[in-house]
């Protein structure tokens, strides 16, 4: 069973790593957000596929964390998204 | 090879290219982010060491690791504190770049 | 023959490949998208290190506050200067740049193919400080950072305040004593309030739940500080609160509590326990978790004053 | 008992799989970012979900368990919000 559980953190961080061709070709930045939304989330779920078939404890702490913060990052992007409309706005250049 | 070893291995290679960054990109915050990855080039060669180094029951060396965890908040602020001197330096020069030529050149003729 | 060796081997060059990606980006934004996908990537390693205190304590400082620090930054350096940056280097010195950091890459690799056998361990000492009189801390790191290694870690906290007096200090004579500038200037999205209305609540009782088992199991001062100091920003960009004014004492004196509170302890050690930052017996385990306790809110405090910066703005 | 629990994960662990396959496929082969965004939070919310659903029997102790739901909430939570922002930034044309 445990092996069930490694593969399937392996297909999982596989998957998400071939997402992660979005950061490479964007064209947005918003794509990019995704892509790393993704790698986040599927983080997690390899996270924990990956602790309870090699029992590390205190892993599911680590896992609580990462959730937390799943919206954190891209809560900065974001606003650096608005704040860049706010700038183009006033005439600035596109970046 | 045991996930220690390719573990340092990678914490190697973080340290190369963080390295190569830190030397050639010309945006300052770009070179912090390299010189971040060195960082945590380091912390990982450093957490091979504690692996390494399992004895009296535990599966790590606690103490490296100990030394890690201060040493990624130590890295924070030494990149805060980076961060706010390179936004003064923009604010004062105009210009976003640690390059000292780039500064004479828009300062000729002003005073000092 | 597990899949395990190939998963570490798979997440191996994953992390390479993000590393690589934030040096090869074309601008400073995806660079940094780059940049927090990797603190995550890295943070798996090291739940795979047996490391979980250091994977939270990465995926938390390492990937989410410097990545959110970084974009910031970015996004001031963009209204305070024209996009005109310094010359990339020429051919000559890329190619002697890639060589050296290909030298120094190939003599840490070397160095960890040719580290001895057996590991040399203070495991054994931590094992001592983490049993020791009175103390009995089931989480060895712990004991490590209170305890065997005290005057280190108090030394970290002093830092720490260092690096925000240092950011304070290179704001205009002006603004000595102002706030410094929120965050997010536009008024945040309905969906990005309740976000911030939710998350932060729920992290403020996780980070201090991590913290509180810090004593026993993975978590701690450090990584329940910077999940707290998180969810304070989180509710900086969504304005919900705003930086404090830098004059003010309660900021003050919560950014000094951890280190002093630390100090006062350790010094009073020398009476109670006939050493300094040792601590009298029977009476280890309270007095390590009221130490961590003002840790946890300077960490809290401090991670997010050196996010939003200098003063900004007139003082009253 | 314990076979069946095992084939519970399995099955819901597999079913957790197919949705992070199917969102990563999503975000590398849909036409815009919108539809990306659509196939992002498939991933998000139901891989995780039905990987968590799937390690819950599995859980040590009823705190783990809890622990497990929490961390999809948060992910749930994080995910629909960003989703609507990134919706929101995408039809200002912030990009």
């Amino acid at each position: 069973m445990d092996e069930f559980l490694l593969s399937a953190a392996g297909v999982i961080i596989a998957t998400v790593a071939v997402g992660l061709v979005r950061i490479l070709r964007g064209p947005d930045d918003v794509d990019r957000l995704m892509a790393v939304q993704l790698l986040g989330t599927g983080g997690i779920a390899a996270l924990l596929l990956t602790a309870y078939a090699t029992r590390v404890p205190g892993v599911d702490d680590v896992a609580l964390g990462l959730a937390l913060l799943a919206a954190f990052a891209t809560m900065a992007f974001l606003n650096h998204l608005d704040a860049g409309q706010g700038d183009a706005s006033q005439g600035g250049s596109e970046p | 090879m045991t996930p220690p070893i390719l573990a340092g291995l990678v914490g190697a290679a973080l340290v190369g290219f963080g390295l190569y960054g830190l030397i050639c990109d010309p945006h300052p915050l770009r070179k912090l982010l390299a010189f971040n990855l060195v960082g945590s080039g380091v912390f990982l060669v450093f957490g091979i060491v504690a692996r390494r180094g399992a004895a009296a029951g535990f599966a790590f060396d606690p103490v490296p690791q100990a030394m890690v965890i201060t040493g990624i908040v130590v890295a924070f602020a030494a990149s805060a504190l980076a961060v706010a001197l390179i936004l003064r330096l923009a604010a004062a020069s105009g210009k976003v770049t640690l390059d000292p030529r780039a500064w004479t050149k828009r300062d000729d003729g002003g005073a000092r | 023959m597990s899949v395990l060796p190939a998963l570490d081997v798979g997440l191996a060059l994953l992390v390479v490949g993000v590393a690589a990606w934030t040096i090869a980006a074309r601008n400073l934004f995806a660079s940094v998208v780059g940049y927090v996908a990797y603190g995550l990537l890295l943070a798996l390693v090291w739940v795979r290190l047996y490391a979980p205190d250091v994977a939270l304590t990465e995926a938390a400082v390492g990937g989410g506050v410097t990545g959110v620090l970084l974009v910031t930054a970015g996004k001031r350096l963009d209204a305070l200067a024209s996009a005109e940056v310094g010359v990339p280097p020429g051919r000559a010195l890329k190619i002697l740049a890639g060589a050296l950091a290909a030298l120094v890459a190939g003599a840490l690799a070397w160095v960890v193919l040719t580290l001895p056998s057996p590991a040399p361990s203070l495991a054994p000492a931590a094992a001592e400080a983490a049993a020791g009189p009175g103390a009995g801390l089931g989480n060895p790191i712990t004991a490590v950072l209170i305890s065997y290694r005290s005057f280190d870690t108090m030394l970290e906290k002093v830092v720490l305040i260092l690096a925000v007096l240092g950011v304070w200090s290179v704001g205009a004579d002006a603004a000595w004593g102002a706030a410094p500038a929120p965050l997010r200037k536009v008024r945040p999205d309905g969906a990005m309030i309740l976000l911030a209305q939710f998350l932060a609540p729920v992290g403020l009782l996780i980070g201090v739940h991590i913290f509180w088992v810090g004593a026993d199991a993975p978590g701690g001062a450090f990584q329940g500080g910077a999940l707290l100091a998180a969810m304070g920003m989180v509710a900086m960009m969504a304005r919900l609160a705003e930086p404090p004014r830098i004059d003010s004492r309660k900021l003050r004196l919560a950014l000094v509590a951890g280190p002093a509170v630390f100090l006062i302890v350790g010094v009073a050690g020398l009476a109670l326990a006939d050493n300094l930052f040792a601590y009298p017996q029977n009476f280890a385990k309270p007095l390590i978790l009221f130490i961590e306790a003002f840790m946890v809110l300077s960490i809290a405090v401090a991670l997010p004053m050196l996010v939003c910066g200098p003063p900004n703005g007139s003082p009253k | 008992m314990s076979a069946l629990i095992d084939l519970f994960s399995v099955a819901a662990i597999g079913a957790g799989l197919f949705f992070f396959f199917a969102g990563t496929v999503g975000l590398l082969r849909f036409p815009d970012s919108l539809t990306r965004l659509h196939a992002l939070s498939k991933a998000d919310n139901l891989g995780l979900g039905l990987v968590v659903l799937g390690l819950i029997p599995r859980a040590e102790n009823p705190l783990a368990a809890l622990k497990l739901l929490v961390v999809w909430a948060l992910v749930l939570l994080s995910g629909a919000s960003t989703a609507q922002l990134i919706g929101r930034a995408l039809r200002r044309g912030r990009k």
